[in-house]
């Protein structure tokens, strides 16, 4: 129709940009991926300060490692995915690692996250170990939901992660709820919200930001923007595509975009923004741009909605090699292959612990359901 | 024993379990300032302050969706739909996440949270604002649903779901806000079992919520004075947990049973007790078990249909007349 | 909580304020509505201006016959329900009706428009007569929709009646789709899609917008804001009570707000929006400011949070006389008075009309359901 | 006849369609660029453009919402929804407006719109992603509610539905998009009637979707090879309406049933075929109406748990031995 032929030409174009890279990611590497035309409202090195300020050397090794961690269990996830250990749904977030590292290591143990399906790396991140990761994929008795959640549903209450949710958009207002009980019993405890960019369109989303800047909770919403939902860019999917925008003049919440490949801009901005949850002042909305080197999920190879080069453009700035870049004294090859042999053997203890758990014994299937419910199971069913 | 109205009732169990434990509040449309739509939250907002007693915008995906979450961190909110015509839009936040999340988890979380508000038909409202959607949360594992049908049952039952650490989707209606019955002063509990409302020994009579008052025990009385029908009223109260103890003790001396509820026909939770009873008790059945609904039409708004549509006393009757052969 | 209690100085506060007008209500008639700190963005002449130029001696008369119709319609609404004629929901537009008189003016027949509940007026405007809505109003077989719809459903397909729908915000995504059908088959039909202001915080408000922009649609969204949804006022239920600052950040659409209280400014303004839609260049999303004399609904006094200062306000402002002052030659006494009489007599006819119409037969409880549902209704079903 | 995939002929049915009549357009996630989550819109984008076939963002009351609005005036939109997972969120626009604005409107409007995509589990997909909810359809007057089980039956079924002036709920399954049947080249439709999948003496196994294949057919053939037992297994391919007049012509042959649902227990729409066949069947039953369904709790994703949960050949066998008395 006329509408979607002119507003595809914006579609269609977009196809056609798939060949060579996009623009805001053709730059070279060291410049930002944040698009030029933003650079007034971009300020990386003013968080990149805050970071560089508070932490120490010991902090900065850990961010690396935290990032090979993620990544090395991932590059396993995959390999246990084709020998069918791993089934269902597998979202990979290779490529996004210094989003969750560099927010997650600026937040205090009580704090909360909330995030997608794509959350391997955040349940890593917040207290739940390999072991318990991967005997989850494997759906076994001692993952961290006994085997029942898989891989779209990681959960620790004690740490404070709180999934691994499956529905696009449908965790922002609970963790929405979960700073209204933090503000309702003053305790100082700061939701963080993770979303994909797409989830910014569900209606959900507007609903429960309205709701937190108007009780000024104290809830830290993230997108991670990495530039697809799925096959859909972000341009196809979103009228105003600098989601960092659509917040202030909509619910007086103040939207930053971050550069979600650099670990310390990230630690920055997630301290600032927790800090001011913290003092009563309100949610914050944070643009992280990135990408996700993998298909969207183990099924999708990636192939129909992007190419190669784009691809390769978005590796030449992996986060790992941006911090060692930053720290080339503190992270010598030495350090890091050492690193990086510590953190393979951790996910190989971890695929072997779950190899080795049984299964949820058959009587598990009527367990965690309901506390007290008269005559459950019913008659007729089995087990 | 005072009387009060079913409205004052459900006041009374809020009032009190607010005043019992900090950790739950109230939130919703119209709960605060206006006191509720339906006037249910009338004084709370004076009694616990703003603090607790909270207007919610527009937006039921959002409202409701906060106050799972806020269960999800251990508080106990009561989240009041202004009818479950509305709670459709917050469906989602139910089904995938309150309803799953222990089981999701592993157990790790309780989600001791009470949706409320009315359902059913209130009267030339139309189309839109009429449902009775209960199968929509009876079907899904990992919540309960409660219906009561007298003030008595609505504070006992109300108070009981409050202090349940299981999710409980609590349906009132509009309608019977306003009809009157005895209260005990003070505290009590109710579980969430079936309660016989008028013993009878031909036939049983299965009714819940508005049915019970405007239907079942209605056409009990033309039923008995007429045909000399003797009939059993029983209310499950809860439809899940659903007590079928009760029911099927109750079939087992009356071999027959009439079920009549003011939802549609199809895929309803009539239709399931219907399906369980004819299992269940099917060596004591001497007759088909027959269901009342309201027509299997959106409710329209003029007078003569919307009658026309609605369970009657009548249609009961004549029911029970078939069951009992003596049609 | 501290976050209520902080916030809630803002619902306090408002309770408070109820006792006096508010500020942006309290300066006198002939000032705009439009807040003062809006002056930079208001710019009522321009649109006063297009009305001025486009509109003939008739189409004056034609638009303070319209208003007067409306409230006379209405005041007899009020009376019927009283005497029980009209049942269930009933929800008055009195005083608003300079925002649909003006804004349907300035339609073209084939263009659609999307209300709420709150429909009389609409309908009346929109090709529906006085005596099809009472009968609908009284659920009688002549009614608008056969008596099936009620107050809050008035629908008539051959005007562009769109209804009449009793979901806060429901009818927003339907709206914009038939836009996109307008597009698709280039028929240079406008959709315009009216809401109160609280519906502007529904999620499917913001789905709806996303896709209006990204595909061009030719659609107008207009938020009636009454300051008031039942019982909350607009600031105690969005973030940014400014509703107009609420698309053009998030959504690239252009917000503008208006004097709901002068007819000629809604019709130049509807006049510029609807044209932007023809013209392919996209949606327009407009916030009247107005006011509703009446409760919510027929059981609302509208008490507890207003007070008859407030509302005598407003009152003052009324758009019949505003209209009058801005054309006092033309709109003699004489002429209105004449009007009054029409417009008594053909509410007055409507309701004869009603009274003496049948309700629908009872066969019709099985029709206008389905098309063609085999075995329809099924066995055991009345009738 | 041609072996082809479930999806294929999917796919046939709606380039087919599209071809005939341009003002069908095809909406949803994933849908153009992507060839659609599950490929059955492969190719489409290519042979009819971004005009007609649309991504969409990831907005189900959205653009579910749009396109009842398109169908409001006049258009024949088919909306893909990735999953009716998801579909969830568009509930209150298909139950509030398309539901209900033939009605409402007192006939002034057709919605002729089909919302279609797969339903039921995938495969240790986990709790949120294996939902089969079809009950939430079929409650509802005013739209239909078809869930075809074979290739052949999708494709003659869809382009039915496409061309119906009633909104039809499409589910398919995301298991069965692989699986093969024979389909006719060329033109054909389908009436929502039930169709006899396995003619039988002994019991009527009623089952739709997946059940079909993945347990009624499986499980005729151990009980006939095993147990002498011989089963009709009837597909009743529509939900709503539904052809009660063959499932009661099968029983009335057999005088047993056992019905044979993905979707859990309460409320579904096994129970109500169950209660309506108990009442209308009652004097040709000579066993009560015995159902299989899926345990009542959120689907595990432990792939034993997940195995023991969803319904078996295994347990159609134990239930037809139950209701013929032979176990
Ligand atoms: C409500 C809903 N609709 C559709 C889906 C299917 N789905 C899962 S992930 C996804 C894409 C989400 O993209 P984005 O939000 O950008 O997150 P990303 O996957 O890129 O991390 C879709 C469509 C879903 N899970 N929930
Ligand atoms: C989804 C939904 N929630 C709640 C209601 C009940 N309700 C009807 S009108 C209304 C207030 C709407 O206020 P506003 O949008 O400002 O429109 P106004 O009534 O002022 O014209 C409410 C809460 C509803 N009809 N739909
Ligand atoms: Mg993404
Ligand atoms: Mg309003």
């Amino acid at each position: 129709m006329a509408s979607s032929a002119k507003s595809s030409a914006k579609s269609t174009a977009k196809n056609v940009k798939a060949e060579e890279p996009k623009t805001e990611t053709s730059s070279s590497c060291s410049t930002p991926i944040v698009p030029k035309y933003d650079a007034a409202t971009y300020n990386g090195e003013k968080y990149r300060n805050i970071a560089k300020k508070l932490l120490k050397k010991d902090d900065i090794k850990k961010l690396y490692r935290d990032m090979l961690l993620c990544r090395r269990f991932e590059e396993r996830c995959a390999q246990m995915y084709q020998m069918r250990k791993i089934q269902g749904f597998c979202h990979l977030y290779i490529g996004q690692e210094a989003v969750a590292v560099g927010t997650i290591a600026a937040l205090q143990p009580k704090d909360l996250i909330f995030q997608t399906y794509r959350d391997h790396a955040h349940a890593l991140l917040k207290g739940i170990s390999a072991r318990e990761c991967f005997a989850e994929l494997f759906g076994k008795a001692t993952g961290c939901s006994k085997g029942k959640g898989g891989s779209m549903h990681f959960f620790k209450a004690e740490t404070g992660m709180m999934g691994g949710n499956g529905i696009v958009g449908g965790h922002v207002p609970m963790a929405t709820g979960a700073a209204f009980a933090s503000r309702y019993n003053d305790k100082k405890q700061v939701s963080v919200c993770y979303m994909g960019e797409a989830a910014v369109n569900q209606g959900v989303f507007h609903e429960s930001l309205n709701m937190a800047s108007l009780w000024k909770l104290p809830c830290v919403y993230i997108t991670e923007n990495n530039l697809y939902g799925m096959g859909t860019a972000v341009e196809r999917a979103s009228a105003e595509d600098q989601l960092y925008k659509r917040t202030k003049d909509a619910y007086r919440i103040p939207g930053i975009r971050c550069d979600g490949m650099d670990v310390l801009e990230m630690y920055g901005i997630m301290y600032e923004a927790a800090e001011r949850a913290r003092n009563g002042e309100g949610p914050t909305f944070l643009e992280a741009i990135t990408y996700r080197y993998r298909g969207h999920s183990m099924s999708d190879p990636a192939t129909t909605y992007r190419n190669k080069d784009e691809v390769s453009v978005w590796q030449r700035r992996d986060p790992m090699a941006r911090l060692q870049a930053d720290y080339p004294e503190l992270l010598t090859e030495a350090l890091i292959n050492a690193m990086d042999e510590e953190c393979k053997a951790e996910v190989q203890d971890a695929i072997k612990f779950a190899e080795e758990s049984p299964f949820p014994d058959a009587s598990e299937l009527w367990t965690d359901i309901y506390l007290d419910y008269p005559g459950y199971p019913g008659p007729g069913q089995k087990g | 024993m005072p009387e009060i109205t079913y409205r004052e009732a459900l006041n009374q169990a809020l009032s009190e379990e607010m005043e019992r434990d900090d950790q739950i509040f109230l939130m919703g449309e119209e709960v605060a300032v206006y006191h509720g739509a339906y006037k249910v939250s009338q004084g709370l907002l004076e009694q616990f302050g703003d603090k607790r007693v909270i207007d919610s915008p527009i937006t039921e995906a959002g409202f409701v969706g906060l106050g799972i979450g806020a269960a999800h961190v251990g508080m106990r909110p009561v989240i009041e739909v202004m009818t479950f015509n509305f709670a459709i839009l917050a469906l989602d936040q139910i089904i995938n996440n309150l309803a799953k999340m222990r089981s999701m988890s592993g157990g790790q979380y309780t989600m001791p949270i009470v949706i409320r508000g009315p359902g059913g038909a209130g009267g030339s409202l139309g189309a839109q604002h009429s449902q009775s959607l209960e199968q929509q949360y009876v079907h899904i594992p990992g919540i309960k649903v409660v219906m009561p049908s007298t003030p008595y049952d609505a504070k006992g039952l109300l108070k009981t779901a409050i202090r349940d650490n299981d999710p409980v989707i609590f349906i009132e209606s509009e309608k019977l806000y306003n009809t009157k019955g005895e209260v005990p002063t003070g505290e009590y509990l109710l579980p969430y079992t079936a309660d016989v409302k008028k013993e009878g020994a031909d036939v049983t009579i299965i009714a819940w919520s508005r049915m019970v008052t405007a239907c079942a025990l209605p056409a009990a009385e033309i039923l008995e004075a007429e045909e000399g029908i003797s009939c059993e009223v029983v209310d499950p109260r809860s439809l899940s947990p659903l007590d079928f103890d009760t029911l099927i003790k109750s079939i087992k001396k009356t071999n027959r049973c009439v079920i009549v509820e003011e939802a549609w026909p199809k895929a309803s939770v009539g239709a399931w007790i219907a399906a369980e009873l004819s299992l269940r008790a099917f060596d004591y059945l001497d007759a088909p078990i027959v269901r009342i609904n309201q027509c299997d039409v959106p409710l329209p708004y003029a007078f003569n249909l919307e009658e026309l549509s609605l369970p009657k006393p009548s249609d009961v009757v004549e029911a029970v007349k078939k069951v009992c052969y003596k049609s």
